[in-house]
């Protein structure tokens, strides 16, 4: 019982990573895919964020009188870490865009398909000359 | 200054970066990229000397003694790693700005530069850094930047790879923070020093465990290690020559550097190959990606995916050194980290004058080049031979070493089979000699000219090291030697 | 699609929520503006761009639901040593963090610890965080910028023009709301060292304000107000000045980054070093936004003057 | 000019090395370009005359180049076994070449400079292979052997030469790095050294089973030496131009190939330690089957030079043979074997070249009568033949003689009669050629007969006629005066003669 009450939280954060997780594997759509990296890394800060929270403490921000504060480093960490998730959000939505216009689709399996067919025509060509 | 030398490592290409957004003019730029480049391998080369005879040299980030601030730690292992990053880079550059100038738009270029410099500030950084949240960080900004540089690719197929990698990559980097913060949960620290000390008391637990996994795995992924490769060949040959060439020598050794790192000197050797079972497993799978990236090798027409599956092979010749978990073991995979750069720079960089020239990369528009390109396809021919490992270059002194550690250990089917797989290379490594030497050029195509001497002066330079480095191999090998005992003193 | 994109809006802003509960402000300051803003107005641009459909076929649950369940099973078999959620006993509460708490008043004089080592203690993990933004603006940049936009294109005109006419309010409500968006952000950023806040929000807000100009009154306009060739200096600039810090610092006899031998009195060179590099970080920041945003709408703006030259 | 004896030992191996500059470099006036590797083989040999010399007066000749990897080094060193090689090689190389000047230009081949140059390349391999003095250096110039004759091999350059070359390099190079690198480094590991020591490097404690297995490794791994099934790149190299089927086939690669193996045998092995390794015995039948077959196949083939191959493959099985029953008079056989059959080999060889270049015949059944218009040529092929087969008055039957010695000291009864029976096979498909060159008329070409008895001489060109002289006049002076290459053959396994420069 005190293991539940004392890991649920992490728990739920797993479970949410794996969410994020799982669409960005199974699903074929770019943009989905970018939307599950976000979810994944979300969580995966959530998981910093709880492991910084002390029970009863306050943001760090020195005051009078308090003595208890939560972790500050995990927030620190977790800035950047943000930073980093839109840093790569920016670029993956900038190489949709661009993979949009180059195949004028932004499913997997089309662009997939239209790879091979590249390699193919290529070899016709190949053989033209 | 000499006492900066840690951060300047980082902070000449770092700073160099935003430097070039004000130069603009991409010639210039090129320039004073260069200049970057070698000033950082200047610096490196220095490092190395320092910590030959010291043995390690920290650096307190803004005055603060770690734990509590970020530490510069340089000792023989990343010394190592740095010099070769840095060099190569810096031999590739000689050659960039004849290869971009074709491959890639004018308004392009200066922003090409840019993110050249800052994977290699990213690279450096991984490799310099003695923070574990540091690695992260820098870990971004090398792949953030190197995803920007493949999708520069003129064929529409780089978009597509370098998004795959995007995935791929930030998957990996997301299992790494995962691992980082559950060795912090469980230590409390980020310092890789102090984990060291403080990881022993709690490496019993579940969590620890974990956290190696996840980290393993993710650098795994960076690493390209097989099965998890499959990013990497197309993000080889759509990205532009340069690029894949400066990756090729490089990457693959940032994440080998991490692997070494955090297996012997922060979870420590005994935690590694005894509690779990990594040597079975890195052994089966170096194993694995030799021989079937080398089999897939042989039946690619894009000569640069050819190259792209003989890394991913060369990776399990690394991971096999690694897995053998020995002095002898570590010697002959950081040597093979040295040497594969070595081969696998010179050829790409050949490839990329080829693509200058005749501009494509299929096998079969190679047909004649041994005539009408010789001293490139001589450069390729002798690359060739060193990935077989003949005798007299430095494909060879690495297989020696491993093979030797293998057999040391008593494993002397490993050592068949590594020496097995090696002929898979005389395999694809030939096809393309016979084609450049045997076949007359096609009809279609019309003569081309032998690379210009920008292209030629870095090829020579690397193939000569091929050779040198494989004729007198005092000074690789005492390098390697010192920083994998450095590791090992470090283990116990 | 365009749900897609709004629930992860949504689910940035309930894990903002999440974050306060949990103490850290600034971390919900910062999910808030980039999760549930910036990420999403990116999001919805390229839907825009891209289109919104999509064929379900292309799923391949099993395998990913197989690896998904092992490393979720990994993870949870993880957490049970875990030491419990909130313990004060744990051991991140004990080595490292406590000097943060209890020393940086008198070691930094910043009473948001979060900055004191975000700024100081760790001011390197920061300077690599500009130095990633900075490499996202570059690859955007790479990735999209167009040669030269089609000079005074009819069609892009009657895009703005028809955007324009239709929310007229809006653009005056805007209009006189932006000085204050742009007046708050420097309040984040120089109030950063006190309360929540600091370079990386107030550049943000700072974009945020720019971008919904932008969003209003056509690309073109905007472009007037602050050019691409600007920007994209500034955003050298921030991560320079950042830099230069900390060579100055290195050059006063102290180490990289060490803002104490800044000034005579090590507290007051904290406080100058920190207020310096979060200026650095909140210039590149601001104007990588700008950049990325900027970049998004030109190549879209782009693409449909490359379909009314062909229709 | 008085060099010192170390000096001209690097000569030897440098020398070839470096003349491809100045062969390069003359590559628009054939004469000179000639000229030069004239004069370096010239050289070369003298140098090697004057080192034997030294030998015989007692000196003891050591070089010591760079050290490759710790506790291996780059050396060379002289004693008798190499000195025989050295010899040969450099003797026949300056007779091949001058054979060559007469074949590439009565063939008109193109791209001579190249060959030139590869072929002086593989010489200094060779000669590095000669002096080597540990095993690792042996290997190094073993495969710069095998790549340079490479481009020699596919000389010709069309789809046969490539398919040729294919095989060639494929065998050579896998065997090479599969096996023989696999067996040195085995080496290296249980002995720790790699030096050629008289007796044998290998502590006494060492285990048999694996040593005998690292030997199997060492004879499949020096695929050079044709032990069946790795045979196949022989008669594959047959696609290149006569003079390199001569150069491979009785001076440079096989013969290093079956030296490496005596080396193995003697100074790493150890004639005592070969004989209680439990693959002695089964690696003896196999060179003994490969013997047969080899012999066997040859008797099918109708082209000279394929023919002439599988009988190579056949002779150096004696050879093999000779190490495997580690006796005294076994070594001697195989050393001499490996001067005489060189001689007999190249002999034929020539003539086939000959033949090629005068009449334009390769198939054997077409050179019926051809005695009558050849006859110089055809002469040399009878004694070239009768060396081989090991009759008087031809060098072949000292060699034969020693063999079949040592089969009897060791009472290995099996061997002993497969030697006999593939001398007989050795008969059978070698005599009809000369035989019926001279006594059977020419064949009957398109309708109308053409008269036998006036048929005009039409030899090849004179300097391969020189050639074929010198080389057949070899086996017949090996046979009046073998002294010199008996001594040296039988001092091979002389404890006094440390193959050690310290």
């Amino acid at each position: 019982m005190t293991t539940i009450l004392g890991l649920y939280n992490y728990w739920i954060v797993i479970v949410l990573m794996m969410i994020g997780f799982y669409i960005i594997i199974a699903h074929g759509h770019l943009i989905k895919k970018i939307v599950g990296l976000n979810i994944f890394q979300t969580s995966v800060f959530i998981f910093y964020i709880s492991v910084g929270k002390v029970e009863g403490a306050s943001a760090p921000i020195w005051q009078e009188g308090i003595i208890l504060y939560s972790n500050p480093l995990p927030h620190v960490l977790i800035l950047t870490a943000i930073v980093v998730g839109i840093a790569t959000t920016a670029l993956g939505l900038a190489l949709i865009i661009r993979i949009k216009e180059a195949y004028g689709s932004v499913d997997e399996h089309d662009i997939q398909a239209m790879d091979n067919q590249d390699m193919v025509n290529q070899d016709k060509e190949q053989q033209q000359c | 200054m000499l006492a900066h030398l840690p951060i300047l490592q980082v902070i000449v290409p770092l700073m160099a970066a935003p430097a070039c957004l004000i130069l603009r003019k991409p010639k210039l730029v090129w320039l004073f990229t260069l200049l970057a480049s070698s000033l950082a391998f200047i610096i490196s080369i220095l490092l190395l000397q320092q910590v030959m005879v010291a043995d390690t040299i920290s650096y307190e980030l803004g005055g603060w003694s770690p734990p509590w601030g970020i530490e510069y730690r340089i000792d023989k292992l990343n010394a190592f790693i740095a010099l070769i990053i840095s060099g190569v880079s810096t031999v590739v550059l000689l050659a960039a700005q004849t290869s971009i100038e074709k491959e890639i738009p004018e308004d392009k270029q200066t922003l090409f530069y840019i993110l050249y410099l800052l994977s290699l500030t990213g690279m450096l950084g991984i490799v310099t850094t003695g923070d574990a949240f540091n690695v992260f960080v820098f870990l971004e900004i090398s792949s953030l930047s190197a995803y920007s540089l493949i999708a520069l690719g003129k064929d529409r197929r780089a978009l597509w790879a370098s998004f795959q990698y995007l995935i791929m990559g930030t998957i990996g980097a997301t299992f790494i923070l995962i691992g980082i913060g559950l060795m912090y949960q469980m230590t409390g620290t980020l310092n890789m020093a102090d984990l060291a000390t403080r990881l022993p008391e709690v490496a019993e637990t579940r969590t620890v465990t974990t956290a190696y996994v996840f980290f393993i795995v993710g650098v795994c992924l960076k690493l390209a290690l097989f099965p998890l490769h499959f990013w990497l060949p197309n993000a080889y040959a759509y990205a532009p020559s340069i690029v894949t060439a400066f990756f090729a020598a490089t990457s693959t050794k940032v994440a080998a550097y991490l692997l070494i790192r955090f297996t012997f000197s922060i979870f420590g050797i005994s935690f590694s190959f005894t509690t779990l079972p990594m040597e079975t497993l890195f052994l089966v799978l170096g194993l694995l990606g030799i021989f079937i990236a080398s089999t897939v090798a042989i039946y690619q027409d894009n000569i640069k995916h050819v190259f792209a599956y003989s890394s991913v092979a060369q990776v399990g010749y690394m991971i096999v050194g690694f897995s053998l978990s020995t002095h002898a073991g570590l010697t002959a995979m950081l040597l093979h980290m040295f040497n594969h750069a070595l081969m696998k720079g010179a050829l790409f960089l050949a490839l990329a004058a080829i693509i200058y020239r005749v501009g494509s990369t299929r096998i079969a528009d190679f047909q004649g080049l041994g005539r009408q390109m010789p001293l490139t396809m001589a450069a390729v021919v002798v690359g060739g031979l060193s990935l077989i490992g003949v005798p007299l270059t430095v494909g060879f002194v690495s297989k020696w070493y491993l093979v030797v550690a293998a057999i040391e250990k008593g494993w002397w089917w490993v050592a068949g089979l590594v020496l097995l797989g090696s002929l898979l290379a005389v395999i694809y490594v030939w096809r393309i000699v016979e084609t450049a030497y045997f076949k007359a050029p096609m009809a279609g195509r019309q003569p081309v000219k032998e690379a210009p001497m920008a292209f030629l002066v870095p090829v020579w330079l690397l193939v000569s090291a091929n050779v040198y480095f494989g004729v007198d191999t005092r000074l690789s090998v005492e390098i390697a030697t010192a920083a994998a005992k450095s590791l090992f003193g470090v283990a116990q | 699609m365009f749900a897609v994109v709004m629930l992860a809006g949504i689910y940035g802003l309930v894990s903002a929520s999440f974050f306060v509960a949990m103490d850290a402000v600034d971390v919900a300051f910062t999910e808030a503006s980039v999760g549930a803003g910036i990420s999403t107005l990116l999001m919805l641009t390229t839907v825009a761009m891209t289109g919104r459909t999509e064929h379900m076929a292309s799923h391949k649950p099993l395998l990913a639901l197989f690896v998904v369940t092992v490393t979720g099973g990994l993870l949870i078999y993880g957490t049970f040593d875990m030491p419990y959620f909130g313990s004060a006993d744990a051991p991140i509460h004990n080595h490292v963090a406590p000097r943060y708490i209890y020393d940086s008043m008198k070691e930094i004089g910043v009473p948001n610890m979060v900055t004191s080592v975000l700024a100081s203690y760790r001011g390197f993990d920061t300077f690599g965080e500009v130095t990633v933004i900075f490499t996202a603006g570059i690859g955007v940049l790479a990735l999209l910028s167009v040669v030269q936009r089609p000079k005074s294109d009819a069609v892009i005109e009657a895009i703005n023009d028809s955007m324009h006419e239709k929310h007229l309010i809006l653009r005056v409500v805007i209009k006189t709301m932006i000085p204050f968006i742009l007046l708050y952000a420097f309040y984040v950023q120089f109030h950063g060292d006190y309360g929540p806040g600091g370079g990386f929000q107030a550049g943000v807000i700072f974009a945020a304000g720019i971008i919904m100009y932008a969003l209003l009154f056509g690309l073109s306009a905007a472009r007037q107000v602050i050019t691409q060739p600007v920007v994209q200096l500034l955003s050298a600039v921030g991560v320079l000045i950042y830099g230069s810090v900390g060579l100055v610092s290195m050059l006063n006899g102290g180490t990289f980054l060490d803002y104490s031998v800044l000034s005579a009195d090590p507290i007051a060179g904290q406080h100058l070093g920190i207020l310096l590099i979060e200026l650095g970080v909140g210039l590149t920041v601001a104007s990588v936004m700008i950049i990325i945003f900027f970049s998004f709408s030109a190549r879209s703006e782009y693409q449909q003057a490359k379909k009314g030259e062909s229709l | 000019m008085n060099l010192s004896l170390e000096t001209l030992l690097q000569l030897c191996i440098l020398l070839p090395v470096l003349a491809t500059i100045g062969i390069v470099a003359f590559n628009r006036h054939q004469n000179l370009r000639e000229a030069v590797s004239i004069f370096t083989s010239l050289f070369v040999f003298y140098a090697v005359v004057s080192i034997y010399l030294g030998l015989q007066s007692g000196e003891i000749i050591s070089v010591h180049w760079l050290q490759i990897l710790p506790g291996l080094s780059v050396s060379f060193a002289v004693e008798p076994l190499g000195m025989i090689f050295a010899l040969i090689a450099s003797f026949l190389w300056l007779v091949t070449i001058i054979y060559s000047i007469g074949y590439m230009r009565g063939h008109n081949e193109d791209h001579q400079t190249r060959f030139y140059c590869c072929f002086a390349i593989a010489i200094g391999g060779v000669m590095g292979v000669a002096f080597a003095d540990n095993l690792l250096t042996l290997f190094i110039f073993y495969e710069v052997l095998t790549l340079s004759t490479y481009p020699l091999v596919t000389h010709a350059g069309t789809e046969a030469a490539k398919k040729g070359g294919r095989i060639y390099l494929g065998i050579l190079l896998s065997t090479s790095i599969a096996f023989f690198l696999f067996a040195i480094l085995g080496t290296w590991v249980i002995a720790d050294t790699l030096d050629f020591t008289q007796g044998g490097v290998f502590p006494e404690d060492a285990n048999t089973t694996l040593l005998g297995i690292i030997l199997v490794l060492f004879i499949f791994g020096i695929g050079k030496a044709a032990i069946m099934p790795f045979h196949r790149w022989l008669p594959a190299a047959m696609v290149a131009p006569t003079p390199v089927s001569a150069l491979l086939h009785a001076v440079a690669v096989v013969k290093a190939g079956v030296f490496t193996v005596m080396k193995v045998g003697v100074f790493i092995f150890g004639l005592d330690l070969l004989v209680v390794l439990p693959t002695t015995q089964f690696l003896l039948y196999l060179a003994g089957a490969s013997v047969l077959l080899a012999s066997f196949v040859a008797m099918r083939q109708d082209n000279l030079k394929a023919r002439l191959a599988y009988s190579t493959v056949s002779q150096l099985g004696y050879i093999t043979i000779g190490v495997l029953l580690a006796t005294s008079s076994g070594v001697i056989a195989s050393s001499m074997n490996i001067a005489m059959h060189a001689f007999g080999k190249i002999t034929l060889f020539f003539c086939a070249g000959a033949i090629l270049v005068a009449a334009h015949k390769s198939n054997i059944s077409e050179m019926r009568g051809l005695g009558r218009q050849m006859p110089f040529t055809m002469v040399a092929f009878f004694i070239g033949s009768l060396s081989i087969i090991g009759l008087p008055p031809t060098g072949g039957t000292w060699s034969k003689w020693y063999l079949l010695m040592a089969t009897l000291e060791t009472e290995q009864l099996i061997i002993m009669a497969i030697l006999m029976l593939s001398s007989l096979l050795n008969i059978a498909y070698l005599m009809p050629i000369p035989f019926h060159a001279f006594f059977s008329n020419m064949p009957v070409k398109n309708g109308y007969g053409v008269s036998t008895d006036k048929v005009q001489i039409k030899e090849a060109p004179i300097a391969s006629l020189i050639a074929i002289g010198i080389a057949a006049l070899g086996c017949l002076i090996l046979f009046i005066y073998p002294n010199p290459l008996y001594e040296l053959a039988s001092a091979i396994l002389e404890p006094k003669q440390s193959t050690h420069g310290n």
